[in-house]
């Protein structure tokens, strides 16, 4: 049998027969040793090279406290001046690297289709999201919540627009501290992150202060006012058979609010059973502070409106008055 | 030797999935064969008529696991087809950016599951580590690794990112410095020449009688290319020729197979390479996502008795949906979507081709001509 | 870029319109799509099943139609002048096996700029409507078009629609041993998990057996 | 005629001379053993003297015994014995331990020469630390605050050999893999750990295989490769046995294993195993016949079927290696053990992309462990026969020019032959590796093609050239001084003409840019070397 079949190409010949592969198999372990794998007749254009990938745009985004500010990276992630003795591209291993770390261009947020989350804020249960998911896997559920217009402070540009403390209702109160909340590691614990509020329920009001007994079972306590915030119990988006979702994101895109987002968290989302993927709604919130941006557009955006339908109401109401009159 | 039926698979590194060859050998020769499909038919055409036409897209990307971009372009061009949409031209260029990207990435796929069908692991690992550089462009502009759900109806999902064309540019070059040495892996290795050459003949004539195409066929030396002939999105405006494969005597054999996918991942480079450099508004500036710039406003009905149907070059050859809009007056779903499968076809030619030649060459002929079994099954 | 013009695109289709409708029980009209950039003119034709392979062959031959892209069968139970339809895509590619000169092959490259007649790439549409009947069948064209063979058993075991002459009709994607008359595509099967809920409609999987799962195997 | 066993008066020696310790060691403790024993004679003698009508002379039962002179009788023999049981657990002993290098060298140097050396859990881990779940401050977790120090040690070395970095990721990412002083560590015992899960196996039998043959085979293909050692010398004086012909019988062991291999393919009753024990079988045949010719060239050019002394001949009586005087036996011997040991690019048998394993299919657990294990024992036997035959066996190379020198020569012969033997095998087996990782799998027909072609009268012609060698250049005590140079520059002048001797036009084709369309497109980058 004649192995030169008339290809017009390459044509089988004895040198190649071990020669050319072998020597760039050879070429390529050299570039993994170090020192030797930067000589040039290596032609080592890929590991240990450096090149700016990152923009500005990212710079700015990832700050300055970030792991990977200042850092040159390479395409192959790793061969950055970050990792001096590395002379390859190196796997993530995951869980104990992770992606966002390495490449952080690739998880500005509201790009990543990670899991679900809704800002209850600002949740209006137009169910927007519930009728745009392919896989009808999304719910809606009632949750404790503060309305994006109760959260203001005194002195904020929107302050007072929203509702008041009533006798009988319910308040929150934002925590002191976040240890609680920065210390969360969604990875190893599958269940609901810490709450941003400590939830009360009104038992009397007078004066400046306030007679709550608390949710967690702390007891009842007089509050200051102006400490508490009002809460309610209303129907928000959230609910989720996560082993059904495909992380597709029509439903971040259908909220016509700023409540609906898919975060850059990957994990988290896995257990022994088909039950532990049916997410109740405080598996998949969001802090507002994680998207505060996009939470201040919406309550200047539903301040505004407010405002308009409580000014046109005193207006009416001034009208009725001075007709009355 | 008397003659045997060997069944490779449906579990069989031959196979690239899930599906069974059946194989009469006489001794070391294929005297027989016979393909056997559906072990992963997921009724996504069923599926298809109880979703909106927004919905489906995230079902077609999951048609094929290994080149998902494609297939939810080509559905969005039927679709679009269907109820009439007017495409932003910038939307049209970030799509082709999308599309070719996804076409190197299937590419390496291949490149390196045929890298072990003959015998040699060290390719799969190389292409693997480039696939890894595409893979993260996608997930730069889909949000995800695999399923990208990226083109819209109108439009695409979100403009190109931050930084993305210094990114792309800088992965792309690499890349294509990096193609070489696949080249002199296989190409200039007598082993592999003498395993690819002379193997599994293929005429073009033949060949899209058949209903092979893409690749497939472009290595027997024809230059049929839907994004040619058919043209569709901006391909008319770049500069390129589609990749055309000088095959041996016989037809194209193997090997023909193998240059035109590495020759392709070359062309699909200098392709977003220059995308990115004509985009109308240029590459760094970013809008919205909703910006009239890259999405158009489209209708979220059919009319009764319309129809949309759309030619689409896939990295597997001709794909195509063809959806039927209306009827019992549901104009928000389709009625009927088709999908044109290119290995669906290919497959039992592929089986054809192989007989006659050792069984070691089964691998080798069924690896070439690129088997995706998601979207042969659908 | 050497990409086929549409002028030539749309006068080779017109040439075809007008030759296909000298034709018996043929309709057909010339449709201009837009796609990108570009214009697409697509020939549609609409056939009744009785010259179906008339036209095939007349296609095969005379108007060297080469590629059989994709066939669909659909069901209309409830479409007033049709209860079956079957859509054939074609394309003509106009693919010649490239020149042999000295021991070397030429690539028939094609300059899509300037192709003309035959040789234009075009895209074809037929549908052939049936009315309401338990055994839908058309003419086979897998002698024709072997692209068509498999397209044809798909057609059959999804959607139900017999090709008459089809040589080796069997069940490709669903399993062989499906029940006789069970096509999956044809519109009395739903989908038997839609709008089911098993965090809320069954959160036990007590009714994890579908309705049907007696009938369908 | 030599005895098994016998002490042979080896030209090439060293200070390792673990069979002269134990057959000293021995004899002295058998010397021992016969002072102590009693040297009086032992009078054991009782004779039947009645009745006396019957006997007329008395029956002598017993003898007088002397229990000393009787242990010399039977000393030499005893010795042998002990010598041969402990030579044989100290082969078996080296043989295994140091094969655990060799998957170790297929693990690693394949992970550098495919690029992928990416996740590698290394014991510097352990104190590095890898994440907060597993092994990050295990040793907090031990109870009664056993594991402080541990956690201190771990931290005064992380703080001094590892790599540090402000940021807590990167540090992590910086001192999980290689660099530093533990980069030879990683991953070493992993064959162990593997073995241990082969061990715990469930073993499965089809239903429908032939059970006795199923059974008989791995046992078959295992105790031949082992058999195999007791012929190979790790050292001038660590071998189990020494007959004359041990070339022989060696080569005569190691083609018994196709035959399991073609049992273990028929029993499995399973196509995939039938095909892969067929061309198994085809294979062995067609590359133990040109193997043997070759083997047979050495023992002609070095003038014996002796192992031992064919490695004497090329340190102490030519004082030249064999592959200076056979290049071409050299090549066709290598190729022709890579085939015999089914490794890429002639592992047709157990061709995973088409039989999935060929003849292995269908075995697991310790079966297949042991197989897996008896196939690098294969490959590990080939390379230490290699260095044997060709690379001067336990000569450090240039060393007696080296020892001339006067403190370079003391650390030189200080070097046991071991260890130079060891190095040899597993430099030789990196060679192995990188091979498969650089070439793909050659079709069955082409491989037997090959093998008929072109190695078998390759291989006569390699043994003529030894004839030729041994019958009209040597001299009887040495080579000429101009054979060795001139045989090893012509074949290095032969390989070269072959490698750069091809077909102009065909060049030219294969330079040129392969797409007829992209002539003069210039991409971005450029196109070749």
């Amino acid at each position: 049998m004649d192995y030169n079949t008339g290809h017009p190409h390459a044509t089988p010949n004895f040198r190649n027969l071990v020669i050319k592969p072998m020597w760039i198999t050879l070429k390529t372990a050299l570039r993994t040793v170090p020192y030797i794998g930067k000589a040039k007749f290596l032609k080592n254009n890929y590991h240990g090279q450096r090149a700016n990938l990152t923009d500005e745009f990212t710079l700015e985004r990832i700050g300055d406290n970030h792991p990977s500010s200042g850092q040159i990276y390479a395409a192959d992630r790793e061969s950055s001046p970050a990792l001096p003795f590395l002379e390859r591209p190196v796997t993530i291993m995951y869980p104990y690297e992770r992606l966002e770390d390495m490449e952080p261009w690739l998880f500005v947020p509201g790009n990543y289709n990670g899991r679900i989350g809704i800002v209850w804020e600002t949740c209006t249960a137009c169910k927007a999201c519930v009728k745009a998911c392919p896989n009808d896997c999304l719910h809606m559920t009632s949750e404790t919540r503060v309305n994006v217009l109760d959260t203001t402070d005194e002195g904020d540009e929107w302050h007072g627009l929203g509702s008041e403390l009533e006798s009988g209702g319910l308040a929150a109160r934002r925590k002191e501290t976040f240890d609680e909340i920065e210390d969360f590691d969604l990875m190893h614990e599958h269940t609901a992150p810490p709450q941003q509020y400590d939830f009360a329920e009104v038992i009397d009001i007078s004066g400046d202060k306030a007679t709550v007994r608390w949710q967690d079972g702390s007891g009842i306590e007089s509050v200051e006012m102006s400490s508490l915030k009002p809460a309610e119990v209303d129907i928000v988006s959230g609910r989720i058979d996560i082993g059904r979702c495909m992380f597709c994101g029509l439903c971040a895109e259908a909220c016509p609010f700023e409540s609906f987002f898919m975060s850059n968290e990957y994990d988290g989302m896995s257990g022994y059973t088909r039950e532990d993927l049916w997410f109740d709604a405080d598996r998949t919130r969001l802090l507002p502070v994680v998207h505060q941006e996009r939470v201040d557009m919406e309550l200047a955006k539903r301040a505004q409106k407010e405002k308009a339908k409580r000014e046109k109401k005193a207006a009416k109401a001034a009208a009725a008055a001075k007709s009355e009159a | 030797m008397a003659e045997m039926w060997i069944s490779m698979g449906p579990q069989h590194p031959m196979t690239h999935g899930l599906w069974t060859l059946k194989v009469k050998v006489d001794g070391e020769t294929v005297v027989d064969t016979e393909p056997d499909l559906g072990y992963i038919h997921r009724g996504v055409e069923k599926i298809c008529e109880s979703r909106d036409f927004t919905q489906i897209t995230t079902y077609c990307d999951r048609l094929c696991y290994a080149s998902a971009n494609t297939w939810s372009h080509a559905y969005i061009y039927a679709a679009e087809d269907l109820l009439g949409v007017e495409v932003p031209e910038r939307a049209e260029y970030i799509r082709l950016v999308a599309v070719e990207i996804q076409r190197i990435a299937s590419h390496l796929m291949w490149l390196g599951a045929y890298g072990p069908d003959i015998g040699n692991l060290s390719v799969m690992v190389w292409c693997l580590r480039e696939r890894e550089m595409m893979m993260d462009l996608l997930q730069e502009l889909g949000g995800s690794r695999m399923h990208y759900n990226f083109p819209r109806i109108g439009g695409v999902k979100r403009d190109l990112p931050h930084g993305f064309a210094l990114r792309a540019r800088h992965k792309l070059k690499l890349f294509l410095d990096r193609i070489q040495e696949y080249e002199a892996l296989f190409d200039e290795s007598t082993v592999f020449l003498i395993r690819s050459q002379g193997v599994g003949y293929a005429k073009p004539e033949e060949m899209i009688n058949h209903g092979v195409s893409g690749p497939n066929i472009r290595a027997a030396g024809v230059n049929h290319d839907i994004r040619t002939s058919h043209p569709y999105s901006v391909y008319s405006e770049l500069d390129w020729e589609p990749a055309v494969e000088r095959s041996s005597i016989k037809g194209a054999d193997c090997y023909d197979r193998y240059r035109i996918r590495v020759e392709e991942m070359r062309q699909s480079a200098n392709l977003v390479l220059q995308a990115l450099d004509k985009i109308p508004g240029g590459a760094e500036t970013y809008h919205e996502p909703g910006d009239p710039k890259i999405i158009g406003k489209a209708p979220t009905r059919a009319p009764e008795g319309t129809s949309g149907s759309h030619h689409f070059e896939d990295s597997r050859g001709e794909s195509m949906f063809y959806i039927a809009g209306g009827g019992e007056g549901r104009g928000k779903m389709p009625y009927r979507v088709s999908i044109r499968s290119p290995m669906f076809i290919t497959i039992p030619y592929a089986s054809k081709c192989m007989i006659g030649y050792k069984v070691a060459d089964i691998p080798a002929i069924m690896g070439s001509f690129d088997p995706c079994i998601g979207e042969t099954d659908r | 870029m050497r990409i086929v013009s549409e002028k030539a695109q749309k006068e080779a289709a017109e040439k075809l319109v007008s030759s296909l409708n000298k034709m018996d029980g043929v309709e057909s009209s010339l449709d201009v799509r837009t796609s990108g950039t570009q214009n697409r003119p697509i020939v549609n034709a609409t056939v009744s099943p009785e010259s179906w392979r008339k036209v095939a062959e007349q296609l095969k031959e005379k108007h060297s139609v080469d590629h059989c892209s994709m066939i669909t069968g659909i069901h209309w139970p409830e479409s007033s002048d049709k209860t079956w339809e079957v859509v054939y895509h074609f394309l003509r590619t106009g693919i010649k096996d490239p020149v042999i000169e000295d021991g070397l092959v030429i690539p028939n490259i094609v300059d899509f700029s300037k192709v003309k007649g035959k040789n234009v790439p075009l895209e074809i549409q037929i549908s052939i409507k049936i009315g309401e009947t338990r055994t839908p069948s058309v003419a086979s064209i897998q002698d024709l078009w072997v692209g068509a063979d498999w397209n044809e058993k798909e057609t059959w075991d999804l959607v139900g629609i017999d090709f008459e002459g089809h040589d080796g009709m069997r069940r490709v994607l669903n399993p062989h041993e499906s029940p006789v008359g069970f096509h999956p595509l044809q519109k009395q099967h739903k989908l038997r998990y839609h709008g089911f809920e098993e965090m809320y409609d069954d959160a036990q999987g007590f009714m994890r057996k579908p309705v049907d799962s007696s009938r369908v195997k | 005629m030599k005895q098994i066993g016998e002490v042979r008066n080896m030209a090439s020696s060293d200070w390792l001379d673990v069979r002269g310790w134990t057959e000293s060691f021995i004899g002295w403790s058998m010397d021992k053993t016969h002072d102590v024993l009693p040297s009086n004679d032992i009078d054991l003698e009782f004779s039947i003297t009645r009745p006396r009508w019957f006997l007329e002379e008395p029956i002598v039962i017993g003898s007088e015994i002397n229990l000393q002179s009787g242990f010399a009788d039977i000393q030499p023999s005893l010795e042998a014995f002990f010598v041969s049981t402990i030579m044989c657990t100290v082969v078996f002993a080296t043989m295994m331990l140091t094969l655990m290098v060799v998957p170790y060298i297929e693990r690693k140097f394949i992970g550098r020469l495919m690029d992928r050396i990416g996740a590698t859990t290394s014991l510097r881990s352990l104190w590095i630390g890898e994440g907060p779940s597993t092994a990050g401050d295990w040793w907090n977790k031990l109870p009664m605050g056993m594991g402080v120090p541990i956690g201190m040690l771990n931290k005064s070395l992380n703080s001094s050999f590892g790599n540090s970095h402000h940021l807590e990721t990167i540090d992590r990412v910086g001192n999980r893999g290689y660099h530093g002083i533990w980069f030879l560590f990683p991953g070493f015992f992993q064959a162990l750990a593997d073995f241990m899960k082969f061990a715990t196996k469930e073993h499965l039998i089809p239903e429908k295989a032939d059970k006795l043959v199923f059974e008989v085979a791995p046992v078959i293909i295992i105790a031949t490769t082992i058999m195999c050692y007791a012929f190979i010398p790790f050292g001038p004086h660590i071998w189990a046995a020494n007959p004359d012909l041990s070339l022989l019988f060696l080569m005569a062991i190691f083609g018994v294993a196709p035959l399991g291999v073609f049992f273990a393919g028929w029993a499995s009753n399973n196509k995939y195993t039938l095909i892969g024990g067929m061309r198994s079988a085809a294979q062995l045949t067609a590359y133990e016949i040109p193997l043997l010719i070759t083997v047979l060239s050495i023992a002609v050019i070095s003038g014996s079927f002796n192992i031992l002394e064919i490695v004497d001949f090329q340190i102490e009586t030519s004082d030249t290696w064999n592959l200076f005087m056979l290049p071409l036996g050299a090549a066709l011997f290598l190729i022709t053990m890579i085939a015999e040991v089914e490794r890429i690019p002639f592992d047709m048998p157990e061709a995973e992309a088409e039989l999935v394993e060929g003849w292995w299919t269908e075995y697991g657990g310790i079966r297949w462990g042991l197989m897996f294990a008896v196939e690098m024992m294969r490959a590990y036997a080939a390379c230490i026969l290699f260095a044997m035959f060709f690379l001067g066996g336990w000569e450090f190379p240039f060393q007696d020019t080296l020892s001339g020198i006067p403190v370079i020569g003391t650390i030189v012969n200080l070097i046991p032959g071991l260890v130079i033997v060891l190095l040899k095998a597993w430099l030789l087996f990196a060679f192995f590796v990188w091979v498969r990782a650089s070439l793909h799998r050659i079709r069955t027909d082409q491989i037997l093609e090959f093998g008929w072609r072109y190695l078998l009268p390759l291989s006569i012609l390699n043994l003529a050239i030894a004839m030729y060698l041994r019958l009209e250049v040597w001299t009887g005590t040495s080579w000429p001084i101009w054979v060795p140079p001139v045989i090893t520059v012509l074949g290095i002048i032969l390989f070269v003409v072959y490698a750069i001797d091809e077909d102009k036009d065909a060049l030219e084709y294969s330079r040129r840019p392969y797409n007829t369309q992209t002539l003069d497109k210039a991409y971005p980058g450029s196109r070749r070397d």
